[in-house]
């Protein structure tokens, strides 16, 4: 099995994330499967940040801890970063030589041949990609495509950069570099978190996209806002997130499925208003893209510590749907899912990722796009005589209008209210108008899909997760396996309400959590009764990954 | 012909007997029936407080919302939906004081929406504390030795910021205050009145006191002078202007007109889903 | 035993509130335990509200559904309210007349005799008086203090107006009232839980109170400002609770002792600050007064739907206190608990209360003043060389200085810290700082006192409930074991971290509480592992009394 | 005598090398030491964003807090604290947009405290979003085919609320900035300076587009004048005035000075506990 892990570090503005999404796709256009992430610094310039990239004949998505590849653009991040390259490895450096190391001057290289230092970083990725044991042809390709919009000079000397870093390259290469990736016919999709979040929100039929900026969220609505002539998608960025949130509201009233996204932060100050969605029965999506908390804390690392938070957000009682999608596939997937419940049983939908996810690209084979229903559960007006928006009947759901659809009025109050939407000191009323509201609650606590299993039946130690740790979490069960040991999965993307499931009894469960207090496990305990006997936890602001799962369960 | 008898609403009124509220609502039906909308073609907007219950007072479509947070709501509203005829109806506490940013903001955006504010100088509804427009040195159910803060000049700021319609109304002037409604909500853009509406359960003055003081802005006047404009908003004291203080009717960049220039010209809700095909062609490039 | 319950109903603004307060002073000032509270609308005038009194020989303190006695002051309202009068009650009425009928014609007599209308009430409260048996002269001491801002002729005339009532009401009492409250010796404490709350804070030291307008917690603030000279506290209105929040942190780095309070929409708005009080340990104490939600819901009536809102609000993860008090008593002494746990462990505490407990007033036999101590967690600066305001050491607990105390600098940030308080990106010292504000939770829990108990020895049935609701629940235990029932009570105040506790086993538990999804139930299960066998609940907007939970509970 | 070195923080700087904001935080610095303040006597507020790091770069008592939320911390440690000289350091984005509301009142609060804005015209560290100041039309990394909204004009707000000490200042002239800060620091009541200062990042304009517009208001400009300071408040095109726009040393109300005249006139750290009698008293009067 090919499993080749590179890492590229630098500072803040040179460039890593241009080498390291070339490579990535370089590597996705020779056919194979393709994972990278992103740890960065809260700055412009400076520091050190790194891009990771997995290559592999398997769809592995997910992050490890040790590189075969290494290559710095500073010194500084080389210092800091070094010691994740393999005893083993190879080090692509400037300057240094040495048994492991391929040695290309990229600045050098680019000032004398092509007289500027910015095509540095393409002969970098002509160099890894020759180390890698790609085609150049790849390379040229890709070269070819993300440079087309700045002309054809600018294309050709990329070209020729890339090229003269391949050559070098490759020439010390030469029984060093173990790895050939020849071509194959397969070609797979390469999509970060907030990409396929825009993509499935549009997919659903999302028309007004409402946020105010804050990583790792910000690239949700930037996606939507370069694209807002093709998707027809009316996008804004609000003066705070109250106002995003009042605003997401106020488009789902008039009738447009609408959505906001942030942190936590920003998230926190949305909580009044799901509160108001809840209450008001007004569809709504917000995505949380968790970052490392409380307050700020690491605003540019990844973090599940959320959860609990996400669930009881929101003062009083209603109906809430949390999600926490997988990966990119999931995410497209399960936003529109989030769209059409929120839309059906008229309650704040909560979609969360964290850093990590909203980041990475990770490969995906296919998208079920035929599979995909996405539809509104307006009503029709001209069957309607008396029309109630909040009527009471079996099973909690209102029909629902939106003003100007027809005569019918719609009236909306955040008070308790009617059946027409007026406010109310009725306190009988008021009991059957929370009764109608938790209706639907139970309703969709049937509507959510139970956790995915992996491997379950003979283990005897189930790691239990949620959300982006899916991958690391199969993988380590794979690795494990392997070795010997019976251990197995389940991991939830559906965490509220919490589906009906049945834990195997007689098994031992560890929740796996990027958090540091195991909110999962808490859920387990009050919703199933299942009492963990470990937790595994990842709180530094990394992603969790097989390494340092296997790790804490084997030592732990 | 739309009759006054359609906006009657069966919701039992909350307010005070004899609060000038009563006045505002009259007014409001009056301007409406006036140009002929229909209560479904309709919408208005508030937040909490004793004004904010407006809504359920006149029968059209509403969204009874936060206390603060109306703004943002009928903004949205108005994208989706530009042709409801979307007011916002709010307090002094409710759009000034916790909706202050909105109301910063949303002047900046131009939205083709009327706002209309009950200012009575006063939080009604919570009994009686001071509002961003109470008057310094007045006393009140919490500032007890007077309030220390110099009160907000929220029409300068709209003035300010390009609001191209701004006026004051009075609540006890139907006539003059339907009036103004009228223009307010016929006008294309933002369109802005603050109504001075005495609280007589725990407002700092008399009813008497605003009477005295308010005076018709002359026939004379010029709103279209935004100088001249910025010196009436700023007149408080013996006499109180009421009318239109500021109105420009030169078109001016509404909110969303990109959207609707280049991107689609209608409701939001005419659009389904895009076509499949739109979403495959997309993720097809990050093959 | 002695136990009479009274309601007065009528519009607002019609003074309802006067004479309940003036009719419970006097039973207070005649000896008696009076406990009363109110039900109102959200309007200044007109609708139908109620103000109900109970007195006894006992300390009950509890709500009761039925009356006595029955008062109203208009139709609209005597319609609504009749109903809780007792077949055998007493009904006191400006024009009816019946077997149990007394007819004092209020607003007659005041315009007659006294020229005015106002005095309607003052002869009603009269009235009152008489038909409960208490003698006249404990009225008027309550009238000549209560009034006595008035100037003499106002209370002359006040006097009057309640001894004519008096008169007129004993006159039709013979035979009918079988009530006798004579003169007792005893004193207590008549007090709402809001005041009791702001003389708490006070007594603890705080020195700074802001907050936005909020029904019901407008009281607090309300109390402190107009006793702001006397008790040399600052306070002010904030432009939003989102100001509120963030002004009271900003005074607790500076040094003082400060609070805030709302409700839970403005709750809502200050959970962003919760999560900056938490990453910058920084004391913080806000009282979070409940009330029917979501949203708006029902602005005046009374409920406990957002504890696991508060004890999981705020991204990330953190330390925080939840404390729910039962009664003004308990409200005054846990508030300063709370400031003094706040100040030791340098995090936020949340003192959650309900219109209920705001609004009514209780009975107290006793403060333990002395038994309060108050004191402040900072170090002294000349002890320090090389100040650290986030030292790492062995408790989590860190010194804690105040901005210009000494010549150390303090210095906070709501990004990941050093232990200077600088911004970091070292994920190692990140891990070290998680886990030393986690280190402070567990030190926090083993300060948390274990729920009450009552009766549970003996006791096959058992009651579990938290804050307000106690002194109804220990009703409903004493009444049920009158009648031969085996149950008991377990009662948490102290609600996060929750107490080490052992529920005794083979038990049934049944959780009473006024929400309707059993919030406290989840917590038990979660955190103890005890399911409980049934639960109690109330969502119509009114407090839990005794009757409401025999019922449910002998009939559910 | 305070030397510079004082200080100077050991923290890592973690702006753009060559920001101009390098240049406010030596003006900054040498304002303080050229008024003799000693580090321990000074507090630094920010909230998120590239300006609001500034306190980690000088050595002093700061808080960095919430995106926002500046305002309201540093008026509270006015409050608690007198003494502190209290300075806000912020964005754009932070002040006027997030945190527009605390803006707004707090002016109206009159709080002696100095505020600081870093005025990029730009959210710096979220890479290039439009902030309240970015000018219509302008292109941004989200706003691509341009801003829609007017810019908010944050100096005429502060002026037409009472504000008597509003300023401009330029990141790039370290000896009229530092000078104009020293005045603001020293200055009783709340003294403003919006800080010109380009994001060589993401800012849409050059440095050199801002360099060639900046003027300094002439000796004969008269900062008493309010309607001359609204004039140059708004002045922002081919020329941008910078230094004292308005000032006005007449005494006004400052924030607290009710509490500071009649219950307390110091630090209410000093205050600790009230007496026990005294709360036993009022305990008392319930009985
Ligand atoms: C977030 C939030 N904070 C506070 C309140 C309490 N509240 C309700 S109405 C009101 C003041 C209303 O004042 P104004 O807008 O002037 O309306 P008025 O009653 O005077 O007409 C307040 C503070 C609330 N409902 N929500
Ligand atoms: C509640 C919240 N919303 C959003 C953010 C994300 N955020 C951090 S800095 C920033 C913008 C900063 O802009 P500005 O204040 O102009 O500072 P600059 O970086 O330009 O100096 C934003 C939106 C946040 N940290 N918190
Ligand atoms: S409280 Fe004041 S504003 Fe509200 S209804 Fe009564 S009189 Fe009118
Ligand atoms: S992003 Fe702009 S404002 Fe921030 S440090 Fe870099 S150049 Fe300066
Ligand atoms: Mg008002
Ligand atoms: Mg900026």
């Amino acid at each position: 099995m090919i499993d080749i892990s590179t890492i590229v570090s630098g500072a803040a503005g040179q460039g890593i994330h241009t080498i390291g999404y070339m490579l990535a796709k370089t590597a996705s256009e020779a056919g194979y499967h393709v994972f990278s992430w992103q740890e960065y610094e809260s700055r412009i310039r400076g520091g050190s940040n790194s891009y990771r990239i997995r290559i592999s004949d398997k769809p592995v998505n997910a992050p490890l801890g040790k590189a075969d590849i290494f290559m710095s653009l500073d010194r500084e991040s080389k210092a800091k970063h070094l010691p994740l390259l393999k005893t083993d490895g190879i080090l692509v450096d400037e300057e240094e030589r040495g048994e492991r190391v391929i040695t290309v001057p990229f600045s050098a290289i680019a000032q004398r041949d092509f007289g500027n230092k910015l095509f540095a970083n393409t002969v970098a990725v002509g160099a890894l990609t020759a180390v890698l044991g790609i085609e150049l042809a790849s390379l040229k390709k890709v070269i070819s495509h993300e440079f087309a919009g700045k002309g054809g000079e600018i294309v050709s000397k990329n070209l020729s950069a890339a090229a003269e870093g391949y050559k070098l390259a490759k020439r010390d290469c030469e029984g060093r570099c173990p790895w050939t990736l020849t071509k194959r016919e397969q070609r797979y999709y390469l999509i970060s978190g907030n990409e396929a979040l825009a993509l499935g929100a549009s997919a659903a039929g999302c028309r007004f996209m409402v946020a105010y900026p804050m990583t790792p969220s910000t690239g949700i609505i930037t996606f939507l806002s370069k694209h807002k002539d093709e998707l027809k998608i009316f996008t804004e960025q609000a003066e705070d997130e109250i106002a995003a949130v009042n605003m997401a509201i106020g488009a789902s009233y008039a009738g447009a499925r609408a959505m906001t996204a942030s942190s936590g932060g920003g998230f926190a100050l949305m909580v009044e208003g799901i509160s108001l969605a809840g209450m008001t029965e007004t569809p709504l999506v917000i995505i949380l893209a968790q970052r490392p908390a409380p307050a700020t804390g690491l605003p540019t690392r990844t973090e599940q510590g959320d959860l609990l938070f996400a669930i009881n957000a929101g003062h009083g009682e209603f109906p809430k749907i949390v999600f926490a999608p997988s990966d990119p596939k999931d995410a497209f997937h399960k936003i529109v899912r989030a769209f059409n419940l929120a839309d059906k049983y008229q309650t704040p939908a909560i979609i969360m990722t964290d850093q990590f996810l909203a980041d990475s690209y990770f490969t995906v084979e296919n998208f079920e796009l035929d599979k995909m229903v996405s539809k509104s559960c307006l009503v029709n007006p001209d069957k309607i005589q008396n029309y109630k928006r909040f009527q009471l009947n079996d099973t909690g759901i209102s029909p629902r209008l939106f003003p100007g659809q027809s005569q019918h009025l719609v009236c909306c109050d955040s008070d308790e209210h009617d059946e027409y939407g007026h406010i109310t000191e009725d306190l009988e009323l008021r009991k059957r108008m929370v009764e109608k509201r938790l209706k639907k609650y139970e309703l969709l606590r049937k509507e959510m899909r139970p956790p995915e299993e992996y491997h379950i039946s003979d283990a005897g130690a189930i790691f239990v997760s949620w959300g982006s740790s899916r991958n690391a979490v199969l993988e380590v069960v794979d690795v494990l396996r392997e070795n010997g040991a019976k251990v197995g999965a389940i991991h939830f993307t559906e965490l509220w309400p919490l589906p009906e499931y049945e834990f195997p009894p007689e098994k031992n469960y560890y929740t796996v959590e990027s958090n540091a207090t195991g909110q999962l496990g808490k859920l387990l305990r009050s919703d199933y009764g299942v009492k963990v006997k470990g937790t595994i936890n990842r709180y530094d602001g990394l992603p969790l990954d097989q390494e340092y799962i296997r790790e804490r369960f084997e030592n732990g | 012909m739309v009759k006054i008898e359609a906006y009657r609403s069966d919701a039992e009124n909350q307010w005070c007997p004899g609060c000038p509220n009563f006045g505002i609502l009259a007014a409001l039906k009056n301007a409406l029936v006036n140009l002929g909308k229909k209560p479904e073609e309709v919408c208005l907007v508030s937040g909490i407080g004793q004004a904010a219950k407006m809504p359920h007072y006149l029968k059209c479509n509403f969204f009874n919302g936060l206390h603060g947070r109306t703004l943002p709501v009928a903004v949205a509203i108005n994208v989706v939906n530009p042709e409801l005829i979307t007011i916002v109806v709010t307090g002094d506490g409710d759009c000034y004081g916790e909706g202050g940013n909105h109301f910063l903001h949303n002047i900046r955006r131009n939205p083709n929406i009327t706002l209309i504010v009950h200012n009575n100088q006063i939080y009604g509804l919570t009994k009686g504390q001071a509002s961003p427009t109470t008057e310094a040195e007045d006393k009140t159910r919490l500032q007890f030795e007077g309030v220390e803060l110099e009160p907000l000049q929220p029409l300068a700021i709209a003035l300010l910021h390009g609001c191209s319609f701004v006026a004051r109304g009075y609540a006890g002037d139907f006539k003059h205050l339907s009036n103004l409604l009228v223009e307010a909500i016929s006008f294309k853009g933002f369109s802005y009145v603050d109504v001075i509406q005495p609280c007589i359960s725990w407002g700092t003055h008399s009813v008497s006191w605003y009477r005295e003081k308010i005076y018709k802005l002359p026939q004379e006047y010029n709103p279209r002078d935004k100088e001249e404009a910025l010196k009436k908003s700023a007149e408080w004291g013996d006499r109180i202007p009421i009318g239109i203080i500021y109105r420009d009717d030169k078109p001016h960049r509404l909110f969303g007109d990109y959207f609707r220039k280049n991107i689609f010209d209608g409701k939001l809700t005419e659009l389904g889903c895009p076509p499949q095909r739109l979403i495959a062609e997309m993720i097809e490039r990050y093959r």
